[in-house]
């Protein structure tokens, strides 16, 4: 529940120099090299996939990997690079559809209430430090207990649950820009409360809520695959990692690749996003990089 | 009013919009209560409404509202639906081995992270800076049922170090490995970057003008500066896993809060989530509470604001 | 001189860590078309809320502003929106005063499309005019304000305020963040355009040899009020009031026939949200009477040959 | 000067990265005896006072050459804990920032009773009564009971002062006042230079002053050293140079203080800013911006005269 303020960004950076001093590091080129690779597999997946990655007995069960089933089959007898390929799709997908959730929802939520100010600030405030008071797991599981079971549940689950949060941060950030004085200058010139909202306010936080997004999204696609992985996200037969890991770990003695694999896949996936978000966080926040 | 008063005092809105909340919530569980209540057995119209009547889900339901209210300050959290016990009991009896894993993980992510975060934020950008910091993204990346998963396989059935299985101490080695090595990444990186905002300070200058050597300037004007985030994050963990460590119980088959929340979600035993879901958000907010009366001892402006 | 703007008894008060604090109390004072008035005083004298207050940035608790003859503090949003094309500000911070993600074009060109002044190209041809007369070069209006020093940033402010032609401008310590030989730069630049465009100034500033340049009359506050105004000479040659006196001999001159004999004040300004009782002066005044803790003194008026001068205090 | 310096800085040049910040900067400070740093903001001024104390962070700061002699002692060879031993016990520093300058989480008296401690072996009980006495000298009465308050609970003013008691607790040689007025008003800022002047008096002790402010320097200092983008330009006992100002910098500085002209008249201003360090010729850096530059300012750099009055000009007033 540390929500610390993100500095708010003064330099601007065209896009294309963005990407470069993104890629300024080792760890974010890596980063980025995994991500394209990932993105590229999960885009092209029914291509790529050798079989279908729900059709059973392409193989025979818990068989090793080899050089047409590479990570090994399943106790079904289904081919596990297949099916981590259909899972990167839907690990993807969701974790961008938690984050906008999130992302979307906090946004409008702390930028209102610290524009709205006095009451409504309070007010808001006070819900949100009580929606931070349920840890987030617990509440993901919570919001599934009324939600369901299932993929898009367990998503809207994890991506409501981290709503408070953004918006925390949020409000922070918009209330140290309504503090600005060119946001004065803009009232004192006759603008619109609309107009220092859109044309003054949200300019200046986007860099923010794209930094916000990038951290968050690692953890994001962690926690939908936690949810799955304690039966109460994706269900069987899906290609779903955290699934694929819950039931390897009971031959994980026989056939330690059924469970290897997919965290493999699951890891590599949040690190590589990780590692783009933290450098460009860095590269956003002139605090964190030094620039101030 | 002295400022502890007042901050104790200021929980009290708070854990009633907590309870408000988790009871909100739970109305919004689809399915009728009381057939979960009987477990779907079938049953007459006559046994339905007297065990209606005995949950009191006959009154409307703000009655039901300042009931449970009612109820949860005083501590009574009702029965279990499907285990017909006290839930107050069936928490008691969890509590000892989740807390016994959230202490051995905390002490494995304190030791790993405090000496690691300190190392790193002494000098940052230099190798092991850049090394810490590596390690602790690739920490916080790694799902913790695979590492577990990855620890068991490695440890307890090929190598046959540890138990894997059990109640002994040995057993809750490997466990707190996997708690530990997630706390550990993001708690280095907390103390590395309070360190590194804490140096540039300019009380830090003054001191070093003052001609104190290093390690007084870092032991005395520095930590006590740069501490209250890293505390932050330790106390509000330690609140989340004496809640149940979810997954890491999972994995190793531990019989603490966190599996017990899972199946009593999977099985709609609402008093049970009911009265987890209470504990576990009272725990945070009690030792939010306490953080907050150490902050005031640790810096003084903190005594001094007012409410 | 018509009179262009009308302060009444304005108080702002606000509310900060459970205490209401008089930012503001009971200031009354008249500006002419074209003149320059100065607001002198320490840091948390209120001359900046008073500032923001003129131009209803804050709302004041009480008292009225009357300006072109129309109490402002009565009109509603939009009635106050058409008002602003005639009074425009300038701050203090040069950095954080200009959007840093607009360009300096759509910076000086913002007050016209907010105001729905002319078309596209009017404004383009309005915004190099201003540019040129503030002494940017034309090719500015394309960058960003992250591209200037703070001197030409401050120039940016300054088209900013007058490209809607207002005819009173509030500069809130325009040039403090400056340094000395840019200072000299911005105020020439300020006085210049006085003249040429008949604006009519209120000008907020810490620093008296400022003030004392660029001012007609002169407003001295402590702790929320006024307790001296004057004509610039008179201030200068005769302070009345025991604060303005003890202000004036604590400024370091570099000519040695200028500097005065010190009076050296004991302690600091009170906390506002404590005002003490009476004369809010006199817990430092060397002058301090009995009645000075008693009742608050009022600004007196008397005429001197450089027009009229007001003190608040029991000595006068 | 007759008498042999406390301090004398000998050709000192320093960069931050590549950039160089100080280029050949020597001055000496008597005992007893009170310079003023004056220039205005990125001249090179107060990375001059951190390197003094040798505070100057590392990286990116770095000492190119000359050397920094306290009472014969070259700063620069001394290892830490020479250093260490010199540092608040012989020169005592003050900073702007009196807010932000000390430790939030500790009592004034805590702060100012420490340098006793680690210089003087005091015990606690020893270090609380002389903590006690060093708030009265500094003008801070009541002094015993306000020992054990923080910095929070004191004024901007009531902060400097306490500043000054930690830095004169162990009554040091020489007092570095890095804009120790800047962030206070002025009539606060009299108080704390009537302050600094009396105990400089009273301890017999020299002072670096570094400001902005001309008036400060011309009111507070025997001599004056004027900076301009990491040199010394001119340097002189500060009557004479503010009387008799030759380089053209100096002179130009003091002609556009508003203070130094008839109110409402327009000022004559210096054009143009302080060139960055990659645009700078082989001459005078002045030379682009100054209205007397003669073809020589822009290819030969000027050389720094000897003493009474040094200058660093090809054509000076």
């Amino acid at each position: 529940m540390t929500t610390t303020t993100p500095a708010v960004t003064t330099a601007i950076l065209p896009p294309r120099r963005l990407i470069a001093r993104t890629l300024g590091t080792p760890g974010a080129v890596a980063g980025s090299i995994i991500l394209v690779l990932l993105v590229f597999g999960a885009l092209f997946a029914s291509l790529l996939s050798p079989f279908d990655p729900n059709a059973t007995r392409v193989c025979p069960r818990l068989a090793a990997p080899s050089l047409t089933n590479f990570f090994g089959c399943d106790l079904f007898g289904r081919d596990i690079f297949s099916r981590i390929l259909h899972g990167a799709q839907l690990s993807l997908a969701v974790g961008l559809l938690t984050v906008a959730i999130s992302l979307i929802a906090g946004t409008i939520i702390g930028m209102v209430i610290a524009f709205l100010g006095g009451r409504v600030d309070r007010i808001g405030v006070r819900m949100l430090d009580v929606m931070l008071g349920f840890p987030a797991i617990v509440l993901a599981i919570l919001i599934v207990a009324v939600l369901g079971v299932g993929a898009f549940n367990a998503a809207l689950a994890v991506g409501i649950s981290g709503i408070p949060r953004i918006a925390r941060v949020i409000r922070s950030a918009t209330l140290t820009l309504v503090g600005r004085e060119y946001v004065d200058s803009a009232r004192a010139v006759g603008a619109s409360q609309t107009r220092i909202l859109r044309r003054h306010l949200l300019p200046n936080l986007w860099p923010i809520v794209i930094v916000l997004g990038s951290l968050d999204l690692g953890t994001a696609i962690l926690s939908t695959a936690t949810l799955s992985f304690l039966g109460l996200g994706a269900q069987p037969p899906t290609a779903e990692w955290g699934a694929m890991l819950s039931a390897g770990r009971e031959f994980m003695r026989y056939a330690p690749w059924t469970m290897i694999f997919p965290g493999l896949a699951l890891f590599l996936a949040v690190m590589s996003v990780n590692l783009v978000g933290d450098r460009l966080s860095h590269v956003l926040d002139p605090r964190a990089s030094g620039h101030v | 009013m002295p400022w502890f008063v007042r901050r104790v005092l200021g929980i009290v809105p708070t854990l009633f919009l907590t309870w408000t909340i988790v009871f909100g919530v739970l109305q919004l569980i689809p399915g009728d209560p009381v057939m979960l209540a009987l477990g779907g057995t079938p049953a007459s119209d006559e046994v339905l409404d007297n065990e209606r009547r005995r949950l009191g889900l006959d009154q409307p339901v703000y009655i039901q509202y300042l009931t449970f209210l009612k109820k949860m300050a005083i501590g009574d959290l009702g029965n279990g639906y499907s285990s017909k016990q006290p839930v107050s009991e069936m928490i008691a009896a969890r509590v000892r081995p989740s807390l016994e894993l959230a202490l051995g993980g905390l002490l494995v992510g304190i030791l790993l992270g405090v000496a690691l975060g300190i190392a790193a934020g002494l000098r940052p950008h230099g190798w092991i800076d850049t090394m810490t910091m590596s390690t602790a993204l690739v920490g916080v990346s790694l799902p913790s049922f695979w590492i577990g998963m990855l620890l068991i396989y490695v440890f307890g059935l090929q190598l046959e170090w540890v138990p894997i299985l059990g109640d002994g101490i040995d057993a809750l080695i490997l466990p707190s490995i996997t708690i530990g090595l997630f706390l550990a990444g993001g708690l280095a990186r907390l103390i590395r970057s309070a360190l590194i905002e804490t140096m540039t300070q300019d009380y830090i200058r003054t001191a070093h003008s003052k001609g104190l050597s290093a390690v007084r300037v870092v032991a005395k004007h520095a930590m006590r500066n740069a501490i209250i985030p890293p505390i932050t994050l330790l106390g509000l963990q330690f609140a989340v896993l004496i809640g149940g460590a979810v997954v890491t119980e999972r994995v190793f088959a531990r019989a603490g809060l966190g599996s017990m929340l899972i199946d009593a979600v999977l099985t709609k035993d609402i008093p049970l989530v009911q009265g987890l879901v209470v504990y576990t958000t009272t725990a945070y907010i009690v030792i939010n509470l306490l953080l907050e009366l150490l902050y005031g001892i640790v810096d003084p402006r903190i005594r001094s604001r007012r409410a | 001189m018509s009179t262009l703007l009308e302060v009444t008894d304005v108080a702002t008060y606000y509310a900060a860590q459970g205490a209401t604090i008089r930012a503001v109390d009971g200031v009354s004072f008249t500006l002419a078309g074209g003149e320059v008035l100065g607001i002198v005083g320490e840091s948390g004298c209120g001359k900046s809320t008073l500032g923001r207050t003129v131009l209803r940035l804050v709302e004041p608790t009480a008292g009225s502003i009357r300006f072109l003859g129309e109490d402002i503090t009565k009109l509603d949003r939009r009635a106050m929106v058409r008002r602003r094309r005639n009074m425009q500000v300038v701050f203090q911070d040069p950095f954080g005063s200009l959007n840093p993600r607009h360009r300096v074009g759509e910076i000086v060109v913002e007050p016209l499309e907010v105001h729905g002044i002319g078309d596209a190209r009017s404004r383009e041809a309005r915004v190099s005019e201003l540019l040129a007369l503030v002494g940017l070069p034309p090719d500015a209006a394309g960058r960003y304000p992250h591209e200037f020093s703070g001197g030409q940033r401050q120039r940016i402010a300054i088209a900013r305020a007058l490209v809607l032609e207002p005819k009173l401008l509030i500069a809130d310590e325009p040039v403090s963040a400056l340094d000395v030989s840019i200072q000299s730069q911005i105020i020439n630049l300020l006085a210049e355009l006085r003249v040429r465009l008949g604006l009519a100034m209120l000008f907020i500033s810490h620093d008296l040899s400022v003030i004392r340049h660029v001012s007609d009359r002169i407003a001295v506050m402590y702790l929320g009020r006024i307790v001296e105004i004057a004509s610039t000479s008179e201030i200068f040659d005769s302070p009345s009031h025991p604060y303005t006196q003890a202000l004036l001999s604590a400024v370091p001159h570099t000519d040695p026939a200028r500097r005065r004999e010190r009076i050296l004040l004991s302690g600091e300004m009170p906390d506002p949200a404590h005002p003490p009782s009476g004369c809010a002066f006199h817990t430092r005044c060397r002058h301090a009477m009995p009645r000075c803790s008693g009742g608050r003194p009022l600004l007196t008026s008397r005429p001197t040959q450089a027009g009229p001068r007001e003190v608040a205090c029991y000595l006068y | 000067m007759s008498e042999a310096p406390l301090l004398a800085v000998e050709n000192l040049s320093v960069a931050m990265g590549a950039t160089p910040v100080l280029e050949d900067v020597s001055f000496q400070i008597a005992p007893g005896e009170t310079l003023g740093l004056v220039g205005e903001s990125g001249c090179g001024k107060s990375v001059t006072a951190l390197s003094v104390m040798r505070l100057l962070p590392n990286p990116p700061g770095k000492f190119l050459g000359g050397r920094i002699l306290f009472d014969g002692t070259d700063m620069l060879s001394l290892d830490i804990a020479a250093l260490r031993a010199i540092r608040g016990d012989r020169i005592g520093m003050i900073f702007q920032e009196p807010m932000t300058s000390l430790n939030p989480v500790y009592t004034i008296g805590d702060q100012i009773g420490e340098s006793l401690i680690v210089h003087r072996g005091m015990n606690g009980s020893a270090a609380r009564t002389e903590t006690a006495k060093l708030l009265d000298l500094v003008g801070i009465p009541a002094a015993r009971n306000q020992l054990d308050r923080y910095p929070h609970e004191l004024s901007g003013g009531q902060r400097q002062r306490v500043m000054i008691a930690i830095a004169l607790a162990c009554r040091p040689k020489l007092l570095i006042a890095d804009e120790p007025t800047t962030a206070l008003d002025v009539t606060v800022q009299a108080q704390i230079l009537d302050l600094i002047g009396r105990l400089r008096v009273e301890l017999g002790m020299a002072v670096l002053l570094i400001t902005h402010d001309l008036g400060v320097v011309a009111e507070f200092c025997d001599r004056v050293a004027v900076m301009y983008a990491g040199r010394i330009v001119e340097e002189a006992p500060s009557a004479e140079l503010f009387r008799n100002p030759r380089h053209r910098y100096t002179e130009a500085l003091l002609h556009t203080m508003p203070a130094a002209n008839p109110p409402g008249r327009k000022l004559p201003s210096i054009s143009g800013t302080v060139p960055a360090p990659a645009d700078r010729g082989a001459g005078c850096i002045f030379a682009a911006r100054c209205r007397f530059a003669i073809p020589r300012c822009s290819t030969d750099l000027p050389p720094l005269t000897e003493p009474p009055h040094r200058l660093r000009c090809w054509n000076p007033a």
